[in-house]
């Protein structure tokens, strides 16, 4: 591995009382792949993600992005920073519409008087670019770009979030479970989006509990165990088999993994 | 990095998916009758239902309670009754907005004339100056309620009871319990009773404070319906964890929501002296749970994120409607306390029902 | 067509404006008149007499009737009236200033309190010197009413009254202290325990009203007390003169609401007929409507009935 | 039916799983210092915080108010003080714990009182049949409330806030605002004033009433922590949906905990007669609020589901030494106001502090 | 097919709102099988199953268990009638032990008088009943019965459901997509607890987007499609491409399949 890493994490440590959720985590995404985190449930992943997008402060351990040491104090900063989070909780307003909730904390506003000392929101805009943000990315035919998210299906609603991620992320874009509760088609408009963005040079990270699903789209996978990375492997040179034995601890990874 | 550019190896079975069917299920309409499609309007114009209250409830009472009800006078005079319930609704409903509550607006206000009212007219200073201190003892008391809510994470209802029972012991101390009389104001202070003023317009009677109601729906309508701050209340209001991860500042707007609202009940405070005449530390001590009745009947949801401002206004004008109109029919007290006590539970099922309907 | 009238008291709850309403009713309806009554919510509830005001102007009354909650608040409001050509008579409590009201129909709450803190120290005698005396005002932000009783009481029992539109600032060092009843039982027993723990000699007990006396009594009854102790009270409500009947309260300022509505609605419908307005009692800014001492212990030099005449008297 | 028999083909990947680790993560405890060991031994006991609050509040006032404050009668009538308010905070409780709240209780509880004592003395009923039918009018208004909540699904806030005005109304309208004497209950029925006896024990004057209010308590510590009922309440608080996705029928729990609530209003009621000694109208207009205030500061979640049914008896304590021991300190009225204030979000800020470890 | 089936469901409708949820939907299952439930998101799967389930009532179309016809009005009755359903939502009560959650509104009693006349719960026996059927069916460790649920992680939550739902179940068990936030190692055993219970000679219901397991374990699969039941379709005479191109209308079913 030779390519500086665009964002790295060392000796991160979260506990929740007596919970020790995160163990001395390190992390490391390199430009323009896909790095895959899986582990058992309960292993980190989600407060290691949580973490890196602001969403909850580590009690110990750094985190660089491009080199930069940050600190994180909420979610907006993560994000002013060009890292975008699709969270296991979809993060979306039910009430709001689709439009409202894409540009949801960076709204567009009218130019000229009205927009700088009037502060009017610019609807027609933003109405504008989410339709075609999500005709492009192809991943849902919306009706009426209005309607409030709460009327939206559950895979429309992940659709939304996913897209909205895609179009702001700058930096690095973090998908936790995006396929969860997805059907088999809805799933693959996922996977499919995920290498869109991968080849228009985004980096991702992608948790995911779908072993065939990591290893179609991962370029590396980051093993995580009892809050710690505990190896990260080259889908191509591992199995599945492999990757799921280090991960319930049913096989002991190879230590050259440990700095693959 | 390693050879990212691999084929990717879709699962056998996903091969499919390429023909599979990419339309939208759509659903037709099929309401039954008259009823059915008149939930239905409503569910898409929810603001209509308490504005369809207030149109019926004036026509009821112009039977009921004659021509005297019915008069220009009379309904620009219910206009002035509700104005101060009503600037305290909107303050009430921006915090109903982010799922709050507020016990203490009335005592806020109350707290804040009586501010303006030692400052402008016992300690003689100039009366901008003392309205200007009042505007930001509203704002701060309103920022401490925020503050315990957002920073020790304290239920509202908790924390404003609390604070009510403060204010309104900070009022008493510092006002000793006496009014200041009318005559002292205008002998002091004669600004403090601005909006007591009045135009007439062809038997109504408009006062400044019920304008200025208007005028403060209006503005909050604008700020929350067509600026970003406003779309972040109601972010907030809906799903406070999943409008902090969308990245936005909950804690901040929150602060300045209920900021907003103390300052709201401060200007309630100046409109009061006018309203009343004169500085009353003992006026308005239901004003609280009136306002919230007004926000209810409007249509706000207690759980937050639902509803229009401009529901409050209707709500506050249809409890006016409701008191004016059994006072003129010659009902007892008793029976417009009872009769208020229905409507408001009358007026939410309706509410409920209509909402239960999905688009 | 009727002539209307407006009948506006502070509370619904408190007894002697409900019998006051009766009063008002009944009269109207052996005159003619067609009466509109008006009532706040709680003690204070200055802004709801306001919107009452309006309605009575909006309905085209003749004549309005009011104890106000807020006796200074409420002048403009009652401008507003009166210049509209509407009769305003204040019933029981004066407005601040007296002559904001076309006239006032009042029992002078000073003079009842006064009656019985005299009443008190005449029967204490010599012993006044060492009174120890209990106040049971009304609520912490101290209504009108509250404050013209209790300082009348003290201005009566001979005490320096400091500030006489200010309860609690007097430091005579008979007073034991005062607590807050909102007038009536529980507030009444519950302020006077914690009194009674300040001080269980407490021998002089100023109630508020006549319910309020009823709590302080069961308190001290709970204590052992009731027999050494002078309960004295303003109101003069039925049950209350049974109670000094019974000697549970040693003396009671009696009050006439009744007379006092009756009177107003007559002077109403008066002044709709020929445009007279009520005259006011000699010597007076205002028309008494009387205050009465009622004891069945009376003492020299303060005028008093017994509860028998009390009885026939009452008001409900 | 077809070959159900045949041998599960598990994914490739999935073999390696029978070897893998089967323990369970144990995390050890590591508290620093005294505060953190302190914080974890409460969260452990959450009960503990308000009986603590309590006992140094005790405290704190014997040092302040001296003896006369730390006497064993003082203590003893503090709880005759509190006795009413008490049970009705039992019957707040019961409503709180699932996520709901009555603002009618205190009102209901006196028209239950007014009832009583209308049958009993005025009309002349036998006096336990009057107590029954005070009890059955308290728990039908607690139904009503129920009733609204569940089938109409209607906000309790907003339920109760009506039934308020509802309970205000009907009262006065019965009673006529008039309250029936001491004597002529003693007369009467004496019955009615059972609560208000006492006996001494070393000082020590404890009233039946405040002894019911301890019975009341304990029987619904019982029902809550004994019974399968009580469990519903709680699991109904807690998440109603998925309670009724286990199979509780939660409509039916829920009106059950209305009109039990009801029925425990109705019984303060008669306790209320004793404690006052008459039937007085006026009474416990403050009652609502000063119930919550009690349960909150014992530590009741006003989000359902948590906290111990004894916590709002120590609540109700606390409150009750609160205004003893300022009373008796020399504080003004006014203070303590201010000071409740305070305090109810004092106690409720040290609550959500302990809540926040987790176990 | 020649058993009669255990319950069956014809024409059931649900509307909601201007959404219909349920089309017209038929349902059969047969004793002692696995029947999977798949469909798009949104296909109505969950309504499908509310409804027999008693969470919901259709408002037309009529359910038969044993051949008798029931109309359930609340999940009590579905449950009373032998119908345990693992929910998409767990219903679980988080401040309640694993104990208690277990019992849920079927509470054992303290025998005699304190039980009959004082209602007593039989705290002792409930603990020791739920912690041998945990232990029983092997799928989780517990430390303490009587910790709360809230302290529980997801896969052991869903654990306590499945458990719960296995141990009461008289003669049906639906579990709606009970693996969907499991990880590898906890999926596994859920599937194998299906297995287990399917020994037992309990027919189960089992909805889930993940291909692989359900045609690991069905013996058919009911193919949901708009509301409807599009087809029945026999796990070892057809693919999983097949059954995905049903699902979602990329391919016509054959007409036989209907009857499967
Ligand atoms: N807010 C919280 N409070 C207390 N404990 C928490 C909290 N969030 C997470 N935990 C605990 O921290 C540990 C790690 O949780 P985390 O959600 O990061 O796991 P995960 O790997 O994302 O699991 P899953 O695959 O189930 O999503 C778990 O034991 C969990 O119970
Ligand atoms: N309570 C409800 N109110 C309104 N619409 C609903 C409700 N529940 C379900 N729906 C709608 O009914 C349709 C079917 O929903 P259902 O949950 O049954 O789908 P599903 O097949 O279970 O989907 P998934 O695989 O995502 O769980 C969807 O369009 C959904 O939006
Ligand atoms: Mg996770
Ligand atoms: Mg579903």
């Amino acid at each position: 591995m030779t390519a500086q890493p665009i964002l790295t994490a060392r000796g991160l440590v979260k506990r929740y009382g007596r919970v020790v959720a995160l163990n001395h985590a390190d992390f490391d995404l390199y430009p323009g792949e896909v790095l895959a985190v899986i582990g058992d449930n309960g292993a980190g992943k989600t407060t290691l993600i949580k973490a890196i997008s602001g969403a909850i402060r580590p009690d110990e351990g750094e985190i660089r992005l491009d080199g930069q040491k940050v600190d994180f104090r909420s979610p907006l900063e993560a994000r002013d920073a060009g890292i975008e989070t699709v969270h296991q909780t979809l993060a979306l307003s039910p009430a709001l519409s689709i439009a409202d909730n894409m540009f949801l904390g960076r709204e567009l506003r009218k130019p000229g008087f009205r927009g700088r000392w009037l502060r009017a929101l610019d609807r027609d805009r933003m109405e504008e670019v989410a339709r075609q943000k999500l005709n492009e990315l192809g991943l849902l035919t919306i009706q009426n770009i209005r309607q409030a998210v709460e009327t939206l299906s559950g895979g429309q609603r992940q659709g939304v979030a996913v897209v909205r991620a895609a179009t702001f992320g700058s930096k690095v874009i973090i998908m936790d479970e995006p396929t969860a509760a997805l059907g088999v088609k809805e799933s693959r408009k996922v996977l499919d989006l995920i290498q869109d963005v991968k080849s228009r040079g985004l980096p991702i990270v992608l948790i995911s509990h779908n072993m065939p699903h990591v290893f179609e789209v991962a370029d590396r996978v980051h093993v995580h165990r009892l809050g710690q990375r505990l190896c990260v492997i080259d889908p191509k040179q591992h199995t599945m088999s492999d990757a799921v034995a280090y991960m319930t601890g049913a096989m002991e990874p190879p230590s050259e993994a440990a700095v693959a | 990095m390693s050879d990212a550019g691999a084929a990717p190896r879709k699962q056998e079975f996903e091969e499919v998916l390429d023909r599979s069917d990419q339309s939208v299920a759509a659903f037709e309409g099929h309401e039954k009758n008259f009823v059915d499609r008149l939930q239905h309007f409503l569910h898409g114009n929810p603001t209509m239902v308490p504005v369809i209250v207030l149109a019926i409830s004036i026509i009821a009472f112009g039977f009921i309670a004659g021509d005297r009800f019915f008069s220009a006078f009379n309904l620009s005079l219910i206009m002035q009754q509700v104005s101060i319930i009503g600037i305290l609704a909107a303050a009430q409903s921006l915090v109903i907005l982010t799922a709050g509550i507020d016990l203490s607006v009335g005592a806020n206000m109350v707290l804040a004339s009586v501010i303006m009212g030692n400052l402008g007219v016992q300690m003689g200073l100039p009366t901008p100056v003392a309205i200007g201190i009042g505007f930001i003892c509203g704002a701060l008391a309103g920022m401490l309620n925020g503050f315990l809510v957002t920073k020790v994470r304290l239920p509202p209802f908790i924390v404003t009871l609390g604070t009510w029972n403060i204010f309104f012991a900070l009022n008493l101390w510092l006002s000793g319990a006496q009014s200041i009389r009318s005559q002292d104001i205008d002998a002091q202070a004669p600004l403090l009773k601005f909006f007591g003023e009045s135009i007439n317009i062809g038997g109504a009677q408009f006062t400044f404070g019920s304008m200025l109601m208007v005028l403060i729906f209006a503005v909050l309508w604008y700020v929350l319906n067509r600026t970003a701050w406003g779309r972040h209340v109601y972010a907030v209001g809906d799903d406070k964890d999943a409008a902090e991860l969308a990245g936005i500042r909950t804690s901040r707007t929150l602060v300045q929501v209920y900021a907003l609202a103390g300052l709201v009940c401060g200007i309630a405070a100046w409109a009061a002296i006018g309203r009343v005449g004169s500085v009353s530390p003992q006026s308005f001590q239901e004003a609280n749970l009136q306002s919230i009745t007004a926000v209810v009947i409007g249509g706000i949801s207690l759980f937050g994120g639902r509803g229009s401002i401009i529901g409050p206004l209707v709500g506050a004008l249809i409890v006016g409607v409701f008191n004016s109109g059994l006072r003129l029919a010659g009902v007892d007290v008793l029976w417009q306390v009872f009769a208020i006590g229905w409507l408001t539970i009358i007026a939410v099922a309706m509410d409920q029902w209509i909402r239960k309907v999905s688009a | 067509q009727e002539v209307g009238a407006c009948l506006i008291t502070k509370t619904d709850i408190n007894p002697f404006f409900v019998k006051m309403k009766e009063g008002a009713t009944a009269k109207a309806g052996e005159l003619g008149v067609e009466l509109s009554t008006y009532a706040g919510k709680i003690d204070g509830d200055h802004e709801t007499q306001v919107q009452a005001i309006e309605s009575c102007i909006a309905s085209g009354a003749k004549g309005i009737l009011l104890t106000a909650s807020d006796t200074k608040a409420i002048v403009p409001a009652v401008k507003k009236a009166r210049d509209a050509g509407i009769l305003v008579i204040a019933l029981d409590t004066p407005l601040e200033p007296i002559d904001s009201a076309d006239a006032t129909f009042a029992t002078d709450n000073f003079k009842a309190g006064e009656l019985i803190g005299q009443w008190a120290a005449k029967t204490l005698g010599d012993e006044a010197q060492n009174a120890k005396i209990a106040l049971l005002d009304l609520a912490p932000s101290q209504p009108s009413v509250d404050v013209l009783r209790n300082q009348g009481f003290l201005q009566g029992f001979g005490i320096d009254l400091k500030d006489e539109n200010m309860i609690g600032d007097e430091d005579d060092a008979r007073i034991v202290g005062n607590d807050v009843t909102s007038g009536n039982e529980e507030g009444g027993r519950k302020a006077m325990e914690n009194l009674l723990q300040k001080d269980p000699d407490i021998n002089v007990v100023y109630t508020i009203n006549e319910p309020a006396a009823a709590g302080a009594y069961e308190a001290l009854k709970s204590f052992g007390k009731e027999a050494d102790v002078l309960i004295v009270s303003v109101d003069g409500g039925c049950p209350g003169v049974q109670n000094v009947k019974e000697g549970i309260i040693g003396a009671t300022s009696q009050q006439y609401p009744l007379l006092m509505a009756s009177m107003g609605i007559e002077a109403i419908k008066k002044y709709a007929e020929s445009g007279e307005l009520p005259e006011t009692s000699p010597g007076l800014d205002f028309f008494n409507t009387g205050v009465t001492l009622v004891t069945d212990k009376p003492v020299e030099g303060v005028e008093s009935i017994d509860s028998e005449e009390g009885l026939d008297r009452c008001w409900g």
